[in-house]
């Protein structure tokens, strides 16, 4: 087998077609002054080249292939599902590099899509749509760990009718980069938990805003802290009523369903391929111990690749069981991989490099300690699989007082 | 490629799922273990005949059903999940899929329209390598006698050896194919003269295991059954589909144990509160789940490539899909078990409860077509080739 | 290395002259009709040659070599900590059975010294160090689990003094074969937890016990269920006043302080000598994966050796960490010696064998599965070590309000 | 064997400790980390000059205090926990170690006084490989020039050499010795003329390592310092013994990972609770304090077995033991700064917060002188000689 075999699949379909297609474009385009973002700006490599990366957003955008799983009345392509998969799988497969758009795309305008008023409709899906405005998402609050109705920050209505925001979100990614904000924030004076929440877009580059980098183990800092200090959102761009926040943001968190995840699942491919590629060059291919563990790798591949087809495969309005543990399975597979790769380097792996295999598994080995953290850390997602996948009974929280049959 | 089950697939999973809770719940399980012959005739009369199981994956034009491998690997999930003790695994899944895969077309028309219709129960021995029956390690030689062939030696570990119509044993000849010694593939009788079949007393004694001696049994030129020239692809793609049926079973013997210990800690209270209220039980649980699935989705998919991939492609690929599913389903299932007794507490580890009937199940099923281990290194060896 | 070497240590001491001692001793008196009971009546084999493994005891009694760590003056041979270790190991190398008489020897035996009256000490140590009167415990409940305190069997004391017993208890090892049992019951109707118990002798030939073998998962039934129906113990074999069964119960597990462990460890070896020997033959050796795990168990024989001594090294009157890990590290380990046995058998493994290697490794296969339960399930163990060890927050009961700073 | 530690051990675990929680804080490993040559120089001073801990092991007919290997080991282990920036492990661990091990006499005479007394730095290359100094697989080739020596080649990895005094460098002779090639070590100034030394930029900001490189380094004959006899079985001794060191040093920095978490746990609340209050949390610090005291009692079982083994015993059983708790204590590192990460949360993985710095050191000691893997492969081989 050769390494880019990892994860080619037999082709009979006429969608061979549709993929060479993409295939054709991708050569034709990620080329010239583009080249250099091949296979960048992953997960570990968010920083990587913003400013060329927004304008690979815009070529993508005069290409038609932004936001191509959005019906066509939105300004996307409105592809099927299947379509979508390849798109997914030929772009990563290309090297194409991390999407900037990737939360105005997947995230805030399917919300509006689905919660937002004709005017938000107008104003804001063609500009994520053509690859201009990017957007940042503001749930986690410092103190406040997976816990994401424990918000703090509020907002209050000025008498001009616009709503001043006041507080503090924490692992936000790319706002340096982002135009705008989504902000969950307490609308309701004396309201707890998911109650009494307004969901807000903001402008970020306004006075009342600060944006503070969070250093990561790496070195990096793709995340950020956003001081929220009299910033000001326009009544006009409230998602949903006033208290209608969490309905919002849970609906916004579900519209990932597994399409992005098969370009995730190519991103991994090259990562194994590297690590795969070394270990021959430096011997440790001949190493049983390693062997098993490259085997181990390549089975979880496998798994995810027909994991995410299951979700795709599944009922479309409920959350089923592959869905479930999806999260928990890729991250915990991939901070393995990272372990794996640093093990692969040996003494190499300790000393910083520039070299291209080296530097992206060393990436790819202290990034991932984030995986298993951000989006709910695998104890809220063991906690959610046992509760809402099992039935099993929820965890009581400190505030109530324990209950042993308090089914969801 | 489409995961969707069809409408035929769901029907099939549901009517299995419903027949084996009545007629192989842990009483009926436990009465089978006891009996003579390790199985129920009337439910297998019932499976075979009536239901018609045995025809799911035998190709239309013999008589079968031709609904191919996602079916039959559905219904071996529920077979696996209820412990089902049958003939069905050495019948269907070994011989039905060999010799539809690597036979001559006599043997074929021969054998697969009974195996279909419910009235032939063959077997063939199971080995512990990972690499498939081709491997030259038969220790059977197959010698030429007049047309016909003598065979002697001795198979260690046949299923159902002692209830079964007909074995298929694959011999070592004493020729040279290539590099390797020629290996042919021969059916054999239950009653054939020099055949002696005996009984083994396994663990799990949900299947039954017998040590198989031959001693100058002579066969017809026609009992060697293999296809002259689609023998070694054939074997290859076999091999590869009887570790996903095992694959599939193990996944429903992995949920079963999955499912006994939900059950078990909503209603089992200690130091005042349901086990299953405790975090560590539920985050134990929920790690199980997450095995299963991921279990689930591989034997869902190397299903779906079987199913799409044909006769004339070269089964290396097959292989490895098949390889990762078992792989994996060995170590889930024992996985699963183990956790099933641990969290089940002190009635965990007793001849009364069930996790131990799937315990045992577990470890004798992990290592039938090669260990994990070994399928691992098959894996690797391909990834670095 | 040779196998009888994976647990030798250098020996150096002036000691050897009594670990010669012993040896020699065993030598001599482990032969004859003895002989068939080498490595025999260990974890798993409970139940082998019970009269034999008797007469067995009264060998060691009129040897001296019963209750070796007892003071001279309750009749034992007062040995010091260092040549108790050295017994315990000179007594499994030799393949010394499975001690019939080592609840009366390591459990009631100690209790009766540290809280029984001197009349109980006159009455039941002397048969203990002869080897004359065997021990059962009553502790465990069905339906109670791991929860030592949730006892639901009654005691009440009738007009002539006598106790009477109301109840059932479970995982009663060698009930069958033993003459007494120690029984934890609530002598005060509607007390809760640990309040309210008293702690009784009773013979166990009487009309009013019942026993029921359990049957194990293995096949054997090391286990009972012993039923208490109207049993009678004498007013003055209660151990303690009426209301002091727990600190009874607590003070006699705690006698458990490690130096019989250095036995158990000698029998570990001989197990893991076992598999070697059977790798060897079967080829198996050869295998990368099983090699390694050959390995982790050899370190974890060592890290148990080194662990024991260290809690003989510490403080005699606390628990130290290494005590609090050591029942969760052996019971582990063990259990996954079991696995790694089987995995070495491969499909020779799955049958019922009467070649004694394959069959005790067998029975370790399956009889290790109880180790990780009895006596403090994992679970309950690792609570143990968070609360006790660590000192964090106890586990809330169901039944009282949920508390979060309730430190132990 | 008696693992009591005496009062002199105790006194010595306790000064340490105090004094390394003064001043190898987190601020003071940031601000060591960020300086020129990686350590703080007034804070060495103190170890080395004042408080005389390089004395610990050096015999005493050297100028040590003879402490043996039980007192180094409760030293290391502190510093392990503080992640001390110093160039101790090169210059005692190492060197020192070496030299008392396998050094010629007028060697240690020459070095070791110096050492004990603070005055002076040593280091010695750090390799991959399980099989120690003598495997000749060192890069560097000696030959003879005159009556003294050449040195040409390179050392990819030398902790501290850019601070170091002298370095100890074995090198390759052009003789054999039975079946290998013979093997020299020679003591070789850091200003030689012909010595380069680069410093390399490692993610483990604690330690500094060092590229070295030797083109036609001359070196009087006295410079060579291997003993005549003893070198061999010396440098498995001393190979054993910096395994020990380093497995001790391992252990105090896993035991700083429980106890950030602990703390961190206790503290910090989510749904109204403290994080140390959710069952799952209390497992996994304790499954993360049962690898922690198993690892105690392997690195001070295998030091008190190095305290009670003498120069003229074959080092194969030492060398198991060491071999024993440097694999445990590799893979413990890792697992318990990896369990920290987790469990600190979102902060966990945060430059600011002290588990990254913990996590980066584990990873790269962690192959020091042979991975896991090789170090169990040893055993076994041992355990089936």
């Amino acid at each position: 087998m050769n390494d880019a075999a990892i994860m080619d699949v037999p082709q009979r379909s006429a969608e061979d077609r549709f993929r060479a297609e993409i295939a054709d474009w991708m050569r034709a385009h990620l080329s010239g002054r583009f080249a250099e973002l091949r296979h960048r700006g992953g997960p570990g490599d968010e920083e990587a080249f913003p400013e060329l990366r927004k304008e690979w957003e815009r070529e993508l955008a005069a290409g038609g292939w932004t936001c191509v799983g959005w019906p066509r009345e939105h300004g996307g392509r409105g592809l099927s599902i299947t379509q979508q998969v390849i798109f997914h799988e030929e772009y990563a497969r290309a090297g194409g590099p991390g999407r900037m758009g990737h939360i105005g795309e997947g995230l805030i305008g399917p919300a509006l899509i689905r919660f937002g008023s004709a005017a938000q409709q107008k104003r804001f899906l063609p500009e994520i749509v053509a690859g201009a405005e990017f957007w940042a998402q503001g749930y986690s609050e410092p103190n406040a760990g997976s816990d994401l109705a424990n918000v703090q920050t509020r907002c209050t209505q000025q008498p001009d009718g616009r709503w001043q925001v006041q507080g503090q979100k924490i692992w936000t990614s790319l706002a340096q980069e982002s135009d705008w904000i989504f902000v969950l924030a307490r609308s309701e004076p004396g309201s707890k938990g998911n109650k009494g929440l307004s969901f807000l877009l903001l402008p970020l580059r306004q006075p009342g805003i600060s944006i503070w980098p969070i250093r990561q183990l790496g070195g990096g800092a793709e995340f950020n802290e956003v001081f929220f200090d009299g910033a000001l959102a326009d009544n006009e761009h409230m998602v949903g009523a006033p208290g209608e926040g969490w309905k919002v943001a849970m609906g916004l968190l579900e519209a990932e369903r597994g399409v992005s995840t098969l370009g995730q699942q190519m991103h991994f491919s090259h990562e194994l391929e590297r690590i795969v590629r070394v270990a021959k060059q430096n011997g440790r291919e001949r190493d049983a111990q390693i062997r098993q563990r490259i085997a181990h790798a390549w089975i979880g591949l496998r798994v995810m690749r027909y994991n995410a087809l299951r979700m795709l495969a599944g009922d479309a309005t409920s959350l089923g069981r592959e869905a479930l543990i999806y999260k928990y399975y890729w991250s915990n597979w991939h901070r393995d991989l990272g372990k794996l790769a640093m093990d692969v380097l040996g003494a190499e792996g300790d000393v910083r490099s520039d070299e291209p295999d080296i530097r992206a598994l060393q990436q790819l080995f202290f990034f991932s300690r984030a995986d298993t953290i951000y989006a709910g850390t695998n104890e809220i997602q063991l906690n959610l699989i046992a509760e809402r996948g099992l039935g099993m009974p929820r965890e009581p929280r400190g505030d109530s007082p324990m209950t042993t049959n308090n089914k969801p | 490629m489409d995961l969707t089950l069809t409408d035929d697939q769901l029907m099939i999973r549901e009517a299995a799922q419903s027949f084996l809770a009545d007629t192989s719940d842990s009483a009926a399980v436990r009465s089978a273990m006891a009996s003579s012959t390790g199985f129920d005739a009337a439910v297998w009369q019932r499976i075979a005949g009536e239901l018609g199981w045995c025809a799911t994956a035998v190709p239309e034009q013999y008589g079968g059903l031709g609904l191919g491998p996602v079916a039959l690997a559905l219904l071996l999930e529920q077979m696996g999940r209820h412990l089902l003790c049958a003939p069905f695994f050495s019948t269907v899944c070994l011989a039905a899929n060999w010799l539809a895969e690597g036979g001559c077309d006599a043997s074929r028309q021969r054998f697969l329209p009974e195996i279909a219709e419910g009235k032939l129960r063959l077997t063939m021995p199971v080995n512990e390598s990972a690499n498939d029956w081709i491997d030259g390690k038969q220790v059977l030689r197959a010698r030429r006698e007049g047309a016909g062939w003598r065979l002697d030696g001795i198979c260690a570990r046949v299923p159902d050896a002692g209830t079964a119509d007909w074995l298929l044993l694959p011999a070592r000849l004493d020729e040279r194919s290539g590099q390797h010694w020629a290996t042919g593939m021969f059916a054999v009788p239950r009653n054939a003269s020099g055949l002696n079949i005996d009984a083994l007393e396994t663990w799990d004694a949900t299947r039954r295991f017998f040590r198989v001696e031959l001693n100058g049994v002579t066969l017809m030129p026609q009992q060697r059954v293999d296809h002259a020239h689609r023998g070694i692809d054939g074997a290859m793609r076999s091999a590869a589909l009887a570790r996903l049926y095992l694959a599939a079973e193990q996944l429903g013997g992995a949920q079963a144990c999955l499912d006994l210990t939900v059950a078990h800690t909503a209603t089992r209270k200690q130091f005042g509160r349901t086990l299953a209220s405790f975090q560590a039980v539920k985050h134990r649980c929920a790690e199980m789940m997450v095995r299963i699935e991921a279990l689930r989705s591989a034997v869902y998919g190397a299903a779906a490539y079987a199913a799409d991939s044909v006769h004339g492609e070269p089964p290396e690929a097959l292989a490895l899909e098949c390889a990762m599913a078992s792989a994996l389903a060995a170590d889930t299932y024992f996985y699963c078990a183990q956790e099933a007794i641990q969290l089940h507490g002190g009635v965990g580890f007793t001849w009364e409860y069930d996790p131990q009937l799937y315990f045992k199940r577990a470890q004798a099923s992990s290592h039938w077509f090669g260990t994990a281990d070994a399928l691992r290194e098959r894996i690797a060896a391909a990834v670095f080739a």
